[in-house]
């Protein structure tokens, strides 16, 4: 089988080109965000023409945009739950600096499948429409005549991007990976992807892998690349590994509340810091996790 | 922050956790509820309900998609993987497809920066959306009100700048304009029934379809409702005082929420 | 929590009245059919209006239809793979006896997609309405103008089952069940359904099944009956529990070449014996499962 | 069955085991490819051009959907269990939606009840669709042909019922009705690359698009093709005798195929 495993820089070196369209990014609240991806990706200067999210993105998206790479979020949220407001989201999206292509859950789970399927487009169910959503993003959604009924519904466009920055639990060399704890729409967004760049906690063999049942794993044959990433969620959680870092999280959204701040903590935990070092410092906490 | 107005000490509960209990007095037993972000609220509402008058209600941890997870403890993220430990789980794909289908939950729990008279959210924005004065999250899976038996509301922040008489954004529907938008959009959910925040609970008016004071909750004056609501709420002329939570259901309450995260607020 | 463990003839009285609409059951090929539902639909001589298989039904289709009670099937294939084309189906659809919604793969699998979601309808990938199944099958497949290219594409119709008929591995009293081995589409089946009923080899405590990861589950909300019949799938495949009985099925196969014979083979095995007599008679083979 | 020309003894294997190497002759280290109903043929095709020159080839065995499903043995039905036994696994709906994308799948196996001149197939009806002589068991994932890479096509009927010059229901799309109709179409795959019979090997003009023979199996003489072919199969001034499995191959299949399934057909 070939190898896919790759050093962290040469994966985003290689996988996500200078001009990228659209990055997916993974996970979902504070969990499972492929967070040493996206660190690589700022430490490249890599900008995003289009970042997309889960439903709930949050780190993965809130540093990106606070390092002054993404053009334009298509999200339904981000934010950090109980911790508060994503505080670069929320000034940058206020000042203007980035544009918000508006969309809600429904839309980006069954875009993401229309992506995924080579569907045309997704018929939305009847009563999303009523929603403010669709007014602001003509782009994503438009009306159509269902051929059935005759009534007019409303149409999601399907989603299928460039590159999706994914965390899963293991792999094995050649891609096949173990999702653990909640999917989100990993799946969805591995599925519908044309590129997809793996970080996992271990890489392991294959008969690892085959171990699993059906509807927990993704097929190497989609993944391109796989790094191997201990601790590589911090500081949101990795599910099966470490909870959430709540102190640093924290930290981030204090110094982020500012642009000076954020090019503080970007400095201080990025741009100056290998990968390396940046996961040796931080402390991985199981407590939640073994419950 | 609760001051009894009777003789009677402080309360023994916090806010939060009367919320819990009243949310929790809104469920039925043949109930399927779903939540969303940041739900020990409607965790610990749903479990509750659960140990005491609804056995057989079922409830998804919107997120991770525990399907009646085990509290404890309540956990304020809801993505966070100890809601797995549950009766089982299942993709966020399949509840958002169910979510679709319409016939499945009969209740859903929701909130919003800003909620109005007619009981629309709004997660999104304040002000101008392309320019908005205070960019919020977004609208995650809101627009499904549209589709569910009953919507439940729920915020820690009754003040004038969340209880708007319209939504700057429609995220999530209420009965839209009111009654004559409410029946042309002829939508298959039945709309909100009721909305808990910390001084209050309130329904709305079967008439005119907005909200409606229905209890005030114990050490709270009708008048600091009607100051902390930036529309004109509808006053019945009895108002009542929501019940205490009973020792058993508080006792409940603090088994499912054994990290307190309901306690201090 | 209410307990939805019922008799396999309580479970099909209450739960698929007569003059049902559409029934769909589960499995696919030669695994994982729900023979003892399908048996019991029979003693109780329920005419089904509309049969809908998987991908490709087996003997959970060619034995209803060889009693006569299939009006109309929507499938995609009904066949016993290397053993023969489906004797009853073959011989009634060539009569002219049993009307046939011809359908593919893809729009089964994206149909009941939409039905569980409320999708009005779904938009199929270019290139599917080259084929002729599109053209006999006007009632699941129109055309519809795409919004966001204008060209025009191929559109499925939702698929809602009125039942379910479906086997999993295990289930707690209150419907939450696991799916062993292969998942087909009956994941699919039991989302779109607006009744599910189960036959599954054991009844477990909850706790059995809330230990399995996601994705290989179904939940008990959508589930409203749960029949224990350890062995019911014979003479197909259980996965995780015996394989299929090939002697068996060649036997239905010689026999349901004619109409006195499939009525012999339903008198002996069906009409004629309990359910429970079936099964103890019937010999369970581990040989490949337990590979 | 197949008797040698020259005075060499009768060969070693069976139909089915040289249309297997042949087969995977046709697979390329860069493939993924998927298989349906019935497969055990395709699944040691693949399974055989993994352990020589293809390496690094996906094989996904539809219906169980086993990636890279680890034989021995072969297993006649495609659902099998055993076919979990394998890399890893996936729903069924991940390859439907797989299929659909278009650009991920670029081989797919394919058959028929009927086949025609320009590689058409059909598995729903011979005759009139409404009341068929012939009722297939139905189409499956065949309409998918229009968006996969390459199409191979295999059958153990080689006679004029099966090889006709038009499909009586155009079920799994070939080069439809000749250049100019597939061209219109603008199809996203590329067609039916090649076709293997117990007889031979064919493969299709370039120009014309229609079915060509490309090697006769060892033992079978160019004329038995033609008259077990219902059209005019295309027929190069020179025809090649098919490759003799080698040693490695057959004793390769055979390890595979440990249920000897292929063996005695």
């Amino acid at each position: 089988m070939s190898d896919k495993t790759l050093s962290l820089s040469d994966a985003i070196e290689r996988y996500v080109p200078d001009g990228v369209g659209t990055v997916a990014v993974g996970g979902m609240h504070l969990h499972n965000n492929p967070m040493g991806l996206v660190r690589e990706l700022i430490r490249q200067h890599r900008p995003v023409d289009r970042l997309l999210t889960s439903p709930c993105g949050a780190m993965n998206a809130d540093l990106l945009i606070a390092a002054g790479l993404v053009r334009e979020i298509a999200t339904s949220y981000v934010g950090f739950e109980h911790l508060g407001l994503a505080p670069a989201f929320r000034r940058l999206v206020e000042s203007g600096s980035v544009r918000v292509l508006e969309c809600d859950e429904a839309y980006i789970t069954h875009g993401l499948t229309a992506g995924a399927g080579g569907l045309p487009f997704v018929a939305l169910p009847v009563g999303l429409e009523i929603s403010d959503v669709a007014k602001v993003n003509p782009e994503s959604y438009r009306v159509v005549d269902d051929p059935f009924t005759g009534q007019s519904v409303l149409a999601g466009a399907p989603i299928r991007p460039d590159v999706a920055l994914l965390h899963a639990a293991e792999a094995d060399a050649s891609g096949n990976a173990v999702l653990a704890g909640a999917h989100f729409v990993d799946r969805l967004m591995a599925l519908a992807a044309r590129t997809v760049v793996l970080q996992v906690e271990r890489v392991v063999p294959t008969e690892t892998i085959g171990a699993h049942p059906v509807g927990t794993t993704l097929p190497g044959f989609i993944v391109q690349a796989v790094v191997e990433l201990p601790g590589g969620c911090h500081p949101t959680a990795s599910h099966g590994n470490y909870r959430y870092d709540e102190d640093h999280l924290r930290t981030y959204l204090a110094l982020a509340a500012t642009d000076q701040g954020a090019k503080t903590y970007i400095e201080d935990y990025v741009t100056q810091t290998s990968e390396d070092v940046y996961l040796s410092t931080m402390q991985l906490s199981r407590e939640h996790a073994d419950r | 922050m609760s001051n009894r107005t009777s003789a009677q000490s402080a309360p023994t509960w916090s806010p939060s956790e009367l919320m819990a209990v009243e949310l929790a007095r809104q469920l039925r037993n043949d109930d399927v509820a779903v939540m969303g972000t940041a739900s020990a609220l409607p965790q610990v509402a749903c479990a509750l309900a659960r140990e005491t008058h609804a056995p057989d209600l079922w409830f998804v941890a919107g997120g991770t998609c525990g399907v009646n997870p085990h509290l404890a403890p309540a956990v304020p993220s809801c993505c966070d993987e100890s809601l797995l430990r549950a009766d089982t789980a299942i993709p966020l794909s399949d509840v958002v497809l169910l979510e679709g289908r319409g016939d499945v939950f009969t209740v859903f729990f929701s909130g919003g920066l800003q909620i109005d008279a007619y009981g629309n959210c709004n997660l999104v924005a304040v002000g101008n959306w392309a320019r908005p004065s205070l960019r919020g999250p977004g609208t995650v899976g809101l627009p499904f009100l549209s589709r569910v038996g009953r919507v439940l509301i729920y915020t820690m922040s009754h003040n004038p700048r969340t209880f708007v008489e319209r939504v700057d954004f429609l995220g999530g529907p209420g009965f839209l304009d009111g009654p004559a938008s409410w029946t042309t959009a002829g939508l298959l959910g039945g709309g909100p029934a009721a909305v808990v925040t910390p001084l209050c609970t309130m329904d709305f008016d079967e008439k005119t379809l907005r909200m409606r004071l229905r209890s005030v909750h114990p050490g709270v004056e009708v008048d600091q409702v009607l100051d902390a609501t930036g529309f004109q709420l509808a006053v019945p002329s009895t108002v009542p005082t929501t019940a205490d939570p009973t020792a058993e259901q508080l006792s409940i309450v603090r088994k499912l929420d054994s990290d307190g995260i309901l306690k201090g607020r």
